[in-house]
């Protein structure tokens, strides 16, 4: 178990488009093997680190578990940058160092009704969410999208649970999907409400989940350079005010500890930055 | 090569690889990717008297073959370090070295104070590369006579602790600064602290990082750390240890043949957590391929003619 | 954007991208891979009065992301410049920049009272970054008097011609010196030069520039260079030129965010002789993606809290 | 053909080992597109950039033409370091940024009996000066080498000229390939040698080339950034004690011309350096 959550240099085992559509829209999914991680938590995630970054890409790429087998573990990468793109455009056999599985992941309340909710490459989490949920039954899925829904793997998701996707293709279109999240969430009064996406989606999810008097928890995608909790550089302000790494105490939070998603306005910091640059 | 250990003025350690303050966090975070006690030290994220929060988001950023990073100091406190952080630390096996942080001399010599009671503490590593709130914001380390006086006042009240001041290379002269420490007392030089330096963005208009300035580290700045070693290491007669942009081992002993006694690694902690463990089990290969047998025969040997 | 040109005190440019000192040779050796007339600029290797061979060999090294040089000057001196090179570049489209070196004032002066009777020279560049021989060896541009003195120097002889002093960013208080080159007249300020910095081969023990201490350049350094230049066109009110590790287009538009009026390439030419040309014409299809309509709407534009 | 000598992007079209044994020993053979070069002599080299250098790798390679036809041109590679590691490992399809031809070639004096001198990857300018020499009769190689000779591309070339190899393999061979570099050489009288090979190696065929009286040139391997005769970082001092770029004025020169190779001390240059670093 130790060993398992190591740091370790594994292969590539194969890479594919996501869905007939993905490898166009940089949508790629990406299975290397797995070093032994056993007790993987959805919404955890892992740094990557291909071997090709050499020294020019100084950081490791964290991504959320999409899928996790003894034999090797799957993630579902959307091109964003520099890292993004070299992670996707990697071939079997190509090397990568990876450590994990980190952060904390998704509460799983066999019984609670839950809402998931999903923008873009979002989706990742929800795919071992679902797959491990012992009560599919309970579970709902909104998933927003721009590139095609062929190029996301939500055909597979939605054959196990209710789910419905909304096409964000024009000015306007937003305004209705988030009429129709609103609608959503507001069923879901003592529910959970679980969400994964861009910050400003996980905002204004928080803020309808607190109006509907929902329980919400949001995955953070704020930048990290070493996923272990020692650089601080992934920090989040929690309710009281407090500076948390996202990377250890994330990426999933409850929207009401953090004090950009509790709707309460916090204090200023206590004894703010130096000008020094450490 | 058998005897890896090296002695810095009264600082015991059993190889010359220490983690660089604010790369490895308070050590603890790196448990679960190697054995602690393997490190030849461990310098703790700065610490100040009282907890610190940093400055706002984002305050990291990454460049060609390094980042930069503003994280401001955000800190424990030097209080909770002792009593949550520092008994867990494998301290009898591994020096651990506390990085002080301060903006006005009293203040360190305070924290000196706290510190030098502490048996777990082997070294304190004064870092005056932050601005002196008395003298205008003026960084200690870029002038000679401040950057003496806080040894001064740190040394008073450091005990037998071995006092470490940590260089910026952000000065014309780095080894004027090397000798006016040394002359006020200084056990042991490291350096070198971060490059100032920033980066932005054209599409947004913004610099990446909220401070606007940043410290540059990685690979990038090693060639001017290497020189600064260089410079410091023909400049004084106490021990050097150096750092920037050590990526394997092959870049540790450079350090060491430009004159250090021992060497950090500061951003490589996150190209792969293990890293540092790994540099330790590197090193004796590498010193056999280069029939090294002693520290004495290889350290500050490089040929110029 | 129409509207590409740029006037820099008297300094007149088609276009903002000038290839830097020492990378581009004196610009005929580019010819073969693209049209000089459609570079804003070319400033030549740095000219002395005499011909000088340079530094012993090796004097150049790769390192992370950059390069080391410690060429040392060689040139053909400033006499063969006017006579065999001069008249065969495009001089009355591309603003020809001579780039002058000297190890005292007064050869400052001289070597600018010959440039400044040539037709074909639009500007004159003053590397401040050389060793003051009178003073002991100190960089002039690393104290603000001394570069101050040979700024005057040089512009009592130009003419003319606007002088361009280029910054060293191996100081302290880069601002400091440049507010001291303003002062004392200069036109225009260029900057960075090369990192002061170091490299060597643990096999062979040996430093990798026989001269030990080279300049480093290229990408590595862009977050220093950046920083430099922002800081500079804050404290200054003439125009700058920024440069230190450009080789994109966008890479080239953050030194304008940051309040450059033109750029220079280094290093990058060395990425592929056709680098400078690519990049002039990249750029006005990135300005039109930028929504940029003309230099003043977007330089210096950087929003800072 | 000003464009035909510019700097291009061409992709990889074949790489195997040089040989049964070569990919063992780091001896590749890379096939590129050819961007339009009809002119190049052997001797004249290349500047390869592959595009996977991303900014960490900051020069372009110098590598010898090995063969030029219509279609592609060839190289030879060894591998010595980062970046002969990564050229070697290109896949067809791979991309390159490549300016050529480069420098200056071997003299080609079609009646004068000629000796090629090659040790090692120095082999690689001599195949196309075989297959372009109008009178192969009046060749004749040695070559030395460490690799196994199946790693190299001798035997095609030995199918044409007189030819015969030395195999370096233990402390003392390299006297008795001395002796036979002399024994060769000493036939030479007004003949031509032409060198290529590490530099101890092109010293010591200079020496006895001029104690025979014959006409010798050599193909030097500065350090290069440029290849353009821009950045003076790849100097040798000529025999006036002047400072020449290897890239424009070499890489091959009479070794007469050469203070390191002309058996004379040279005066010390004019105007040394300066310490500032550029
Ligand atoms: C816990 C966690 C889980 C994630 N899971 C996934 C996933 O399953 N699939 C997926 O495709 N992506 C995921 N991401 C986002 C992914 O890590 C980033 O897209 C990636 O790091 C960007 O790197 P890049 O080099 O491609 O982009 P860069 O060129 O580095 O930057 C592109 C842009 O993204 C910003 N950026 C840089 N690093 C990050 C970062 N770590 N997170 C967000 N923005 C960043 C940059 O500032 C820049 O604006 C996750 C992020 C986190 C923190
Ligand atoms: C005109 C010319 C023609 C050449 N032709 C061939 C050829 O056909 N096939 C071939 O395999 N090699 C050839 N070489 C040598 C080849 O260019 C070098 O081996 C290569 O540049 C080394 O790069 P690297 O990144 O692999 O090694 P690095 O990691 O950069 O360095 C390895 C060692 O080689 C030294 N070195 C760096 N650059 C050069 C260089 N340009 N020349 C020599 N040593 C260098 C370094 O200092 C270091 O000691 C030629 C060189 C020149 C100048
Ligand atoms: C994220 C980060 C935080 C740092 N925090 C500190 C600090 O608290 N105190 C200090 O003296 N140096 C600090 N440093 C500087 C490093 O200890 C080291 O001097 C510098 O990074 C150069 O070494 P490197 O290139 O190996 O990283 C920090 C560096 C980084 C990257
Ligand atoms: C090989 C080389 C030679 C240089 N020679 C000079 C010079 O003669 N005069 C000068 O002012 N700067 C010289 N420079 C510095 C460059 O002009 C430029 O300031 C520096 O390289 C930073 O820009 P870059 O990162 O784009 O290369 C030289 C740089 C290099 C790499
Ligand atoms: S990524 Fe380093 S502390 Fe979270
Ligand atoms: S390689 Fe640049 S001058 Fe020859």
């Amino acid at each position: 178990m130790a060993d398992a959550g190591g740091c370790r240099e594994v292969a590539v085992l194969a890479r594919g488009g996501m869905g007939p559509e993905g490898e166009r829209h940089g949508l790629v999914r990406l299975a290397v093997e797995n070093p032994g991680w056993d007790t993987a938590v959805a919404g955890q995630f892992a740094m990557l680190r291909p071997v090709c970054f050499g020294q020019e890409l100084t950081w490791a790429r964290p991504l959320s578990l999409f899928g996790v087998t003894p034999e090797r573990l799957e993630f579902f990468i959307q091109v964003a940058g520099r890292g993004t793109r070299r992670l996707a455009a990697m071939n079997p056999g190509d090397r990568l160092v990876l450590w994990g599985p980190l952060g904390r992941g998704f509460a799983v309340e066999p019984d609670t009704p839950t809402l998931l909710l999903a923008g873009g490459v979002g989706l990742a989490p929800f795919a071992p969410y679902i797959a491990a949920h012992p009560r599919p039954d309970n579970l709902r899925l909104v998933f927003g999208h721009r590139p095609p829904l062929a190029a996301y793997p939500f055909a597979e998701m939605a054959a196990t649970i209710q789910a419905e996707s909304f096409h964000e293709e024009k000015p306007g279109d937003l305004d209705r999907f988030t009429a129709l999240l609103r609608e959503r969430i507001a069923g879901y009064r003592d529910g959970l409400v679980l969400a994964c996406g861009p910050r400003p989606f996980l905002s204004a999810v928080a803020d309808m989940g607190r109006a509907a008097g929902a329980r919400v928890q949001v995955s953070l995608e704020n930048r990290m350079a070493c996923g272990v909790g020692a650089c601080l550089g992934c920090v989040e302000k929690d309710a009281s005010g407090e500076l948390v790494q996202t990377c250890v105490r994330g990426p999933v939070f409850w929207a009401k500890d953090l004090e950009a998603f509790s709707g309460h306005h916090g204090t200023p910091g206590k004894n703010g930055g130096c000008a020094c640059g450490n | 090569m058998r005897e890896l250990g090296v002695d810095l003025a009264g600082l015991a350690l059993k190889n010359p690889v220490i983690t660089a303050s604010g790369t490895f966090g308070y050590g603890l975070e790196f448990s679960r990717y190697g054995d602690l006690k393997t490190l030849g030290g461990i310098c703790v994220k700065g610490l100040s008297l009282a907890p610190r929060q940093g400055n706002p988001m984002p305050r990291v950023a990454e460049t060609p073959c390094g980042m930069l990073n503003a994280i401001g100091l955000q800190n424990c406190g030097v209080e909770t370090f002792v009593r949550d952080k520092l008994p867990f630390l494998p301290w009898r096996d591994t020096a651990v070295i506390a990085n002080l942080y301060a903006c006005e001399a009293e203040e360190f010599a305070e924290l000196a104070g706290v510190l030098a009671a502490e048996e777990g503490v082997a070294a304190l590593e004064v870092n005056i590369s932050c601005p002196n709130v008395k003298a205008g914001g003026i960084l200690f380390g870029q002038d000679p006579a401040m950057a003496a006086r806080v040894t001064e006042a740190v040394k008073k009240r450091a005990g037998v602790k071995p006092v470490m001041v940590k260089l910026s290379p952000n000065v014309t002269d780095i080894a004027a600064v090397a000798r006016a420490v040394e002359a006020a007392g200084a056990d042991i030089l490291s350096l070198v602290n971060t490059l100032s330096g920033m980066s932005v963005d054209v599409f947004s208009r913004r610099p990446r990082l909220a401070n606007v300035i940043g410290g540059l580290s990685g690979p990038a700045i090693k060639p001017v750390a290497l020189r600064c070693v260089w410079q410091v290491c023909r400049a004084v007669g106490i021990p050097v240890i150096g750092m920037g942009g050590i990526s394997s081992a092959e870049d540790a002993l450079e350090f060491i043949l430009v004159g250090a006694h021992a060497v950090q690694v500061g951003t490589a902690n996150f190209l792969r957590p293990d890293f540092a463990f790994r540099l330790v089990e590197e090193l004796p290969p590498l010193l056999e391929r280069l029939r090294v047998s002693s520290w004495e025969e290889f350290r500050g040997t490089l040929k110029v003619e």
